[in-house]
């Protein structure tokens, strides 16, 4: 044990890097979004060749301005999955904001206070169920879940039926038009899901809260003892899925110009699959706020493709709809596989 | 205080709870009528018979660390075979030709379940998105083979597993009770509940121990299979048709909420088929509870909501110190140890 | 001499875990500028000691100083802000992060709210190299072996400028030279004021460098000494409340040369085998009855060797024989048929199934080679277990309770224990003795001197030279990923010699 | 998927195309009504474009602004809640394609956004089904315990039917809803919620089921309980589906509401008349009726869903 000086210093690790990292190939960790991508733009081009009209720039255009509420809740629900853990309540959340926002516009509340509310109770909801899942220790399904019935509940409990939002703000929003070029128009609640998909893409990126969220999701333990505020960061990340939601729930109001305690059914799955398309892990600690992007534009094309078909009936709608998600998860599988 | 300690004693006293609940709302608790059981409770355990079948097999999948989201598609097309095959036969009631319909049924789910398991075990999908595959074309296929349309089924044998009763007591829960023995005696009996504990708690020490991973993966996903094709027979035989759009929907949900009330965690590892059964029952004595309280159906969900919420933190044990803790003084911890 | 009042003090320190008292009321104290060792035999108490000063559990009992405050750290954040940077037993690090990352997660430099990834890639390298480890800092943590990520922890625990540091057993897989950097900085920062909590099985490392020690038995504190005052077999004594006679049988190396079986068959030949950017081509015979150890430096590729014989990694160039037959090991079922059994040096993630039993840990790798239709009877697997838990002196003796909650040299014999019930002819063993105290790892000596006796192959995986040197039969030297040479462990071979011809770099 | 037979796409040719975007395929209901369209479709030359919401309105949305793109002729839906149309349709009229709602109807107050609206008044089945019952007990006394499966929590047809329903018996005090739950529009909760009304509830006369699956799991349930469906309770369903016909020509039924699936040939009429230039009548009401055991022995022969 006392032969150190037997082995000069400089004689160690010739090699310093990992001779396997040595070839450059575009960075391992982000094969699978440039192998979603690729797959997504192929699968663009072969509608673009099937259909026509297909390839008119609005179909791209309208991919946003159709899945802005799934874009913009997949976004929350990739934080949640990257920490390890899942939010059920996404959906009710936003069926709860839409009649939220409904009624209390209807009742003649000012727009721009009931814009701020709404949004703070989803974050407040959100904080809650992250509160019971930090404190508490509770499985985030099962939290989540009990949120989704408490704000679904919520929601029917305030109305069953669909209420219409007359109010002047929201009808202006609903209906400005944002020309991006001849005959190609978007409108606000696209370009607010592109606003945040580049925020939080920034935030996960490059602040300390997106490192600690990536930490905690690699190893809850670990993280702590390495000092960091594995609380805070769980609660801060379930809060800003309800903030999602809840800005979700406001883009669907202003998408159709009503309320209904059933909007949103289901949403959560498509969130989470979306996210974990675009190569997100479920059991946490990887994936990208583009990659979950990808996936909510595999999903809405999906969609775009089948109705451009035009004559699907349901169960052939679903029947493709799983064959084309099969197709592409195996090729995704199989280029990863592949490059790696 | 060790059975206070022990994690099926809160969802136990929900259950009981709801169980009284019922026993002052309902006209008969449980009575023998026509020399079978009546009322409330073999109700109860009949209708939860097939989210019982289900959570079973979601348990084992939960414990390898997976989830299959596709048991409802499963059950729908489980069911409009059976219907399908049941309403060409000559002699509907026919008792072997019965038999042997629901015998193909059930093959159709496991085949269906080996599907699953390739592609997570195999193809290397995430658990989640491979079973949202099925979850979504299954469906489809169910109504492509029913046409969209109810299949009614006049077969008295086939209804029977359903309504029937055998010694007095339900047959479907009979079958679930059965279901759950030999999943008991299949996991505990082998070292097969090991083996999925291990290799749920973490794969890649599994493997290097020697575990063939692939192998118990894929089986489980079939066991899940067959498990939701005959809670789909039993579900289609309750209504004496087959209805393959609301067949087992979002039944995926109740049985993972099962499987977690039962103590059984996500991520995998250890599991708990008792508590997966009492569960789901308890999910199925809340669903009674609500209709006989007379719950206006626009609060049903409100108080879902309470009840899930209670029972979400009364398993979380520091929930329980952090409440009831405070009724003790500190010292007398320190005064226990010796023992 | 007058004392400096100590930065840290810690009276009747009470540790209650459900069925353990961990601690029971332990002082200890720090003082600035000293470095401490906590001495003790696996199970003592010595992490859990460490993990209720900073703040992971509450304690049950007694009360905590920190320069003269009371403190009552309710986390690692808290005891961290308050100036106590803790290197933790096992690895505590995100595998998924990178090497840059790790080092500076919670205190990255930034700009306008914004990490600055240049400059952090820039001052992590800068700070491994001054523990001299060239490494890609932008590589996930994953792709480095464990000694590596107990490097990588080191470095983020000794650059945060603290009062106290702690370092749990930073040293278990580290070799001689990574040892002798790390006491470079622990001397520096000791001159500097800091007070350096140090745990270590080994010895020599502890006499090397500490100035004062505290010795814990069953979770009760049994005294503070000057190292100085204490020779080793006192000290000894002091920690296993006993004398330490095992290790004095295995010294004498002509014995164990002697009881080799010379012609025997071999068991397993490896000619040209490897796997492009693990390992370059190698040959290797393993007869019966020996004992092959593997030298090297940290990453000189020993364990991806081992691996490669167990099925593992896949090889991709050479062939494997076994018996005199051709075979190719596809997974590790594969090499366990051919009784092979290997036991991995990471035990956290490689190793044991933290929420299963003792038992259950125990037979799993049985088992699993009987399939899941033969299970192990009850009464056998109790039988067995027990008589394991004698022989590797698992504590606490109780079969059902859950491997995580086990000390770490503990859950190390556990995963021995595993293996050994296998009875397999080759038995591959990367690291078995980290993390062990003197008295077990003398008796896991004995024990793998005593099997190969009985005639199972023994490869011998071991960053502690002196240990390879003591067992085997024959060394086979490392470096940069391949197999340098094989020296027949005879009389004139030691330490210098093997360290010579991994500085030398001779080839094949 | 193939795509040869959509080069005919926008309107190109003579043919003329619709957009038709479903509720979903909720119910047997839903897909007759689903095959008549595409029945009549075919038979009147009409180019179908066929998009099924799976009950979703954001689906519904995204389809109709599909069918925009792909420049259609006439856009017709079947809304799958009454709110929050307005902006689509405005895009609708904007692009100059003519909107026909069927079966459900939207409630914007700018009525020039759709053409016509051709589909029953779920409120009107629910105060048919109350007229019968208050028919039923006319002058009689003593209070008649009326137990309620309603529909989807939400949908519109559950909460229309349940409030026509509730009008119409306000008039006779002895009418009474003791236990009023949901049974989702599926056969399988019908039974279940109708085993426990019968468990729970000392003594129930009437049943009004907000569609024939939910009633006739009910009556699975009735007999399983060893009463007399139609005789010890009376039953009161919506739709008229054949299994709903079936159950009533055999006194299992008293009284049934007609919903009519078929709106498929009446829909074609209105689609060529508009394309034509013609404007159609702004609210068309379905043909349908109701059904006594009578009148369902000799209607059922001829049901075809
Ligand atoms: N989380 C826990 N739950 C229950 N018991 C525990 C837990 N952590 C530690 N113990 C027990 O406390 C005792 C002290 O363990 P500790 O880890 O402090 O030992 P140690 O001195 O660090 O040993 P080693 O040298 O093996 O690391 C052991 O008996 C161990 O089994
Ligand atoms: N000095 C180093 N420089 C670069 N990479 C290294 C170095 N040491 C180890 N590695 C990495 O660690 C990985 C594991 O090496 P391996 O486990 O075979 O080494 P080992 O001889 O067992 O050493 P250890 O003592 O670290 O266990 C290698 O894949 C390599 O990428
Ligand atoms: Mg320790
Ligand atoms: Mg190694």
């Amino acid at each position: 044990m006392t032969t150190i000086d037997a082995t000069p210093a400089t004689n160690k690790t010739p090699s310093p890097t990992n001779p396997r990292r040595r070839v450059y190939l575009p960075n391992t960790k982000y094969i699978p979004i440039l192998a979603t991508l690729t797959l997504l733009l192929i699968m663009y081009f072969t509608g673009v060749a099937n259909y026509e009209n297909f390839g008119q720039p609005s179909v791209v255009v309208n991919l946003f301005r159709d899945n802005a509420v799934l874009i913009v809740v997949a976004v929350g629900m990739t934080f949640v999955i990257i920490t390890g853990g899942i939010d059920l309540s996404v959906g009710a959340v936003i069926s709860m904001t839409t009649t939220l926002t409904a009624t209390l516009l209807q009742a003649g509340w000012p727009p721009l206070v009931v814009l701020p509310a709404v949004l703070l109770l989803g974050s407040l909801l959100g904080m809650g169920m992250g509160a019971v899942i930090h404190y508490f220790k509770v499985e985030p399904f099962i939290a989540t879940l009990a949120g989704l019935f408490l704000a679904r509940g919520i929601a029917l409990f305030i109305n069953q039926s669909s209420i219409p939002i007359r109010d002047k703000l929201w009808k202006a929003m609903s209906e400005y038009r944002i020309v991006l070029a001849d005959g190609v128009v978007t409108k606000i609640t696209s370009v607010t899901a592109v606003v945040v998909v580049l925020i939080a893409a920034a935030v996960l990126a490059w602040t300390r809260f997106g490192r600690n969220v990536y930490a905690i999701g690699g190893n809850a333990d670990s993280a702590l003892l390495m000092g960091l505020p594995v609380g805070r960061t769980k609660i801060a990340v379930y809060t800003l899925s309800g903030f999602c939601a809840a800005l979700g729930g406001v883009l669907f109001s202003i998408n159709s110009t009503s309320g209904w305690a059933l909007q949103g059914q289901g949403l959560e799955l498509d969130a989470i699959a979306a996210c974990v398309i675009g190569g997100v892990l479920l059991t946490g600690g990887s994936g990208y706020v583009f990659g979950s992007l990808l996936g909510v534009m595999v999903y809405g094309l999906i969609q775009t493709i089948i109705t451009f078909q035009g004559d699907l009936n349901a169960a052939w709608t679903r029947i493709i709809v799983g064959l084309l998600l099969f197709g592409f998860i195996v090729l995704q599988r199989v280029v990863t596989r592949r490059a790696r | 205080m060790t059975i206070i300690k022990h994690r099926l004693f809160w969802p136990s006293v929900i259950l009981v709870a709801l169980l009284v609940v019922n026993m002052f709302t309902a006209n008969q608790f449980i009575t023998v009528r026509d020399g079978h059981l009546f009322g409330v409770l073999p109700d109860i355990l009949r209708g939860s018979a097939p989210l019982l079948l289900v959570a079973l097999g979601m348990t084992l999948v939960i414990a390898t660390g997976g989830i299959d989201l596709s048991v409802g598609a499963v059950m729908a097309i489980s069911g409009a075979v059976a219907c399908l095959l049941i309403k060409d036969l000559g002699n509907q009631n026919a008792v072997g030709s019965v038999l042997l319909i629901m015998a193909v049924a059930i093959g159709a789910s496991l085949l269906l379940g080996l599907w699953n398991g390739t592609l997570v075990a195999v193809v290397g999908i995430q658990p989640i998105i491979a079973t949202l595959i099925l979850m979504v074309a299954g469906r489809g296929v169910a109504q492509l083979v029913t046409d969209g349309q109810i299949i009614n089924v006049q077969s008295s044998p086939y209804a029977a597993i359903a309504t029937g009763h055998f010694l007095s007591v339900p047959i479907a829960f009979l079958i679930a009770i059965a279901a759950v023995v030999l999943t008991v005696l299949l996991t505990r009996r082998t070292a097969l509940g090991l083996l999925l504990e291990s290799v749920g708690g973490s794969p890649t020490a599994s493997r290097l121990a020697g575990i063939r991973a692939r192998r118990i993966t894929i089986m489980v996903y079939v066991v899940s299979g067959g498990l939701a094709g005959l809670a789909g027979l039993i579900y289609s035989a309750n209504i004496k048709s087959a209805d393959s759009i609301s067949a087992g929907n979002l039944i995926e949900l109740d049985a993972i909420l099962a499987v977690v009330i039962g103590g059984t965690a996500l991520i995998g590892g250890r599991f708990s088929i008792a508590g997966t059964v009492i569960g789901a029952i308890l999910i199925q004595a809340l669903q009674v509870t609500v209709v006989a309280v007379g719950v206006p159906s626009k609060a049903t969900l409100l108080f879902k909501a309470v009840i899930v919420v209670a029972l979400c933190l009364s398993q979380s044990t520091t929930f329980r110190q952090k409440v009831f803790g405070r009724f003790k003084s500190r010292p007398a911890v320190t005064a226990e140890v010796p023992a | 001499m007058g004392e400096p009042s100590p930065v840290l003090e810690m009276t009747g320190i009470r540790k209650v875990f459900p069925g353990v008292v961990a601690l029971d009321g332990v002082d200890f104290r720090l003082l600035p500028g000293e470095i401490h060792a906590l001495m003790g035999e696996n199970g003592a108490g010595k992490s859990t000691l460490i993990k209720v000063l900073t703040g992971v559990y509450d304690i049950d009992g007694g009360q905590i100083t920190l320069g003269g405050e009371q403190v009552d750290f309710t986390g690692p954040l808290q005891s961290q802000k308050a100036g106590v940077s803790t290197v933790y037993q096992e690895v505590n690090l995100c595998t998924n992060l990178t090497v840059a990352e790790n080092i500076f997660i919670g205190r990255e430099p930034r700009k306008f709210g914004r990490i600055q990834w240049g400059l952090m890639r820039k001052r992590a390298a800068e700070l491994l190299a001054r523990l001299d480890l060239n490494i890609d800092v932008s590589a996930t943590l994953d792709t480095y072996s464990l000694a590596i990520q107990q490097m990588v922890a080191i470095a983020r625990a000794v650059d945060v400028s603290a009062r106290v540091l702690i370092l749990d057993e930073p040293t278990s897989s580290l070799d001689a030279s990574e040892v002798a950097q790390l006491f470079t900085i622990m001397r520096r920062l000791k001159d500097d004021g800091v007070a350096i909590l140090f745990v270590s099985h080994f010895l020599d490392q502890v006499y090397e460098i500490s100035d004062r020690l505290t010795v814990l038995r069953n979770g009760q504190l049994i005294g503070e000494y000057k190292t100085a005052d204490l020779p080793q077999v006192q000290l000894v004594e002091k920690m296993i409340g006993k004398e330490l006679a095992v290790l004095e049988d295995l010294e004498d190396k002509s014995q164990r040369i002697r009881a080799k079986t010379a012609d025997a068959a071999p068991i397993l030949a490896a000619t040209g085998l490897g796997r492009t950017g693990a390992i370059s081509p190698f040959d290797l015979t393993i007869h019966q009855g020996e004992v092959v150890g593997l030298a090297g430096l940290l990453g000189s590729g020993r364990t991806e060797l081992a691996r490669l014989l167990f099925g593992a990694d896949r090889a991709d160039s050479g062939s494997l024989q076994i018996d005199g037959k051709d075979v190719t090991l596809r997974s590790p079922q594969a090499a366990m048929k051919r009784g092979i059994a290997f036991s991995s040096e990471n035990r956290r993630t490689e190793g044991i199934l933290g929420e299963l039993s003792v038992r259950e840990n125990i037979i799993l790798a049985l088992q699993a080679s009987r399939g899941w239709t033969r299970p192990i009877p009850r009464r056998k697997q109790d039988e067995i277990v027990d008589k394991y838990i004698k022989a590797l002196q698992i504590r606490p003796a109780d079969p059902e309770r859950e491997v995580r909650n086990l000390s770490g040299g503990n859950q190390q014999k556990v995963l021995l224990a595993r293996w050994l019930i296998t009875e397999p002819r080759l038995l591959i063993i990367d690291e078995p003795t980290r993390g062990i105290d003197v008295g077990a790892k003398a008796e896991i000596q004995k024990l793998v001197a005593e099997l190969s006796d009985g005639g199972m192959a023994v490869l011998f995986v071991s960053a502690e030279l002196e240990e390879v040197l003591r067992l085997s039969h024959k060394i086979e030297v490392l470096r940069d990923r391949r197999l340098v040479e094989e020296l027949e462990n005879t009389e004139g071979v030691d330490a210098d010699r093997i360290m010579q011809t991994i500085a030398s770099g001779a080839t094949q | 998927g193939g795509g040869d037979d959509s080069s005919s796409g926008s309107g190109s040719d003579d043919k003329i195309v619709l957009g038709f975007s479903q509720v979903g395929a909720e119910s047997g209901w839903r897909t007759a009504n689903t095959k008549s369209i595409q029945d009549s479709a075919k038979a009147a030359g009409i180019e179908l474009k066929f998009a099924d919401a799976q009950g979703k309105q954001e689906n519904q949305i995204t389809a109709i602004r599909s069918f925009i793109t792909q420049k259609v002729d006439v856009i017709a839906f079947s809304p799958v809640v009454t709110s929050g149309w307005d902006a689509v349709l405005k895009e609708a009229k904007d692009a100059g394609i003519p909107v026909i709602l069927t079966d459900r109807s939207v409630d914007s107050q700018d009525t020039s956004l759709y053409v016509s609206f051709l589909g029953s008044d779920f409120v009107e089945e629910g105060k048919k089904a109350g007229q019968w019952l208050v028919d039923q007990y006319k002058g009689k006394t003593g209070t008649v315990n009326i137990v309620e499966l309603q529909g989807t929590t939400g949908a519109a047809p559950a909460i229309d039917r349940q409030k026509g329903f509730a009008d119409t018996i306000a008039s006779d005090p002895n009418l009474k809803v003791v236990k009023s739950q949901t049974g989702d529009f599926t056969r399988a909760q019908g039974k279940t919620v109708m085993e426990t009304f019968l468990q729970s509830t000392p003594k129930i006369d009437v049943l009004y089921a907000h569609n024939d699956d939910m009633g006739l799991g009910a009556i699975e349930a009735i007999e399983a309980a060893g009463k007399k469906p139609g005789t010890d309770i009376k039953i009161i369903t919506v739709d008229a589906v054949k299994d709903g016909m079936t159950a009533l020509s055999e006194g299992k039924i008293n009284y049934i509401v007609e919903c009519s699936p078929l709106l498929g040939p009446q829909l074609m009429d209105i689609v060529k008349q508009v394309k034509s230039g013609g404007t159609p009548e702004k609210r068309i009401l379905t043909k349908e009726t109701t059904f006594t055991q009578e009148q369902a022995k000799t209607e059922l022969p001829n049901r075809q869903y």
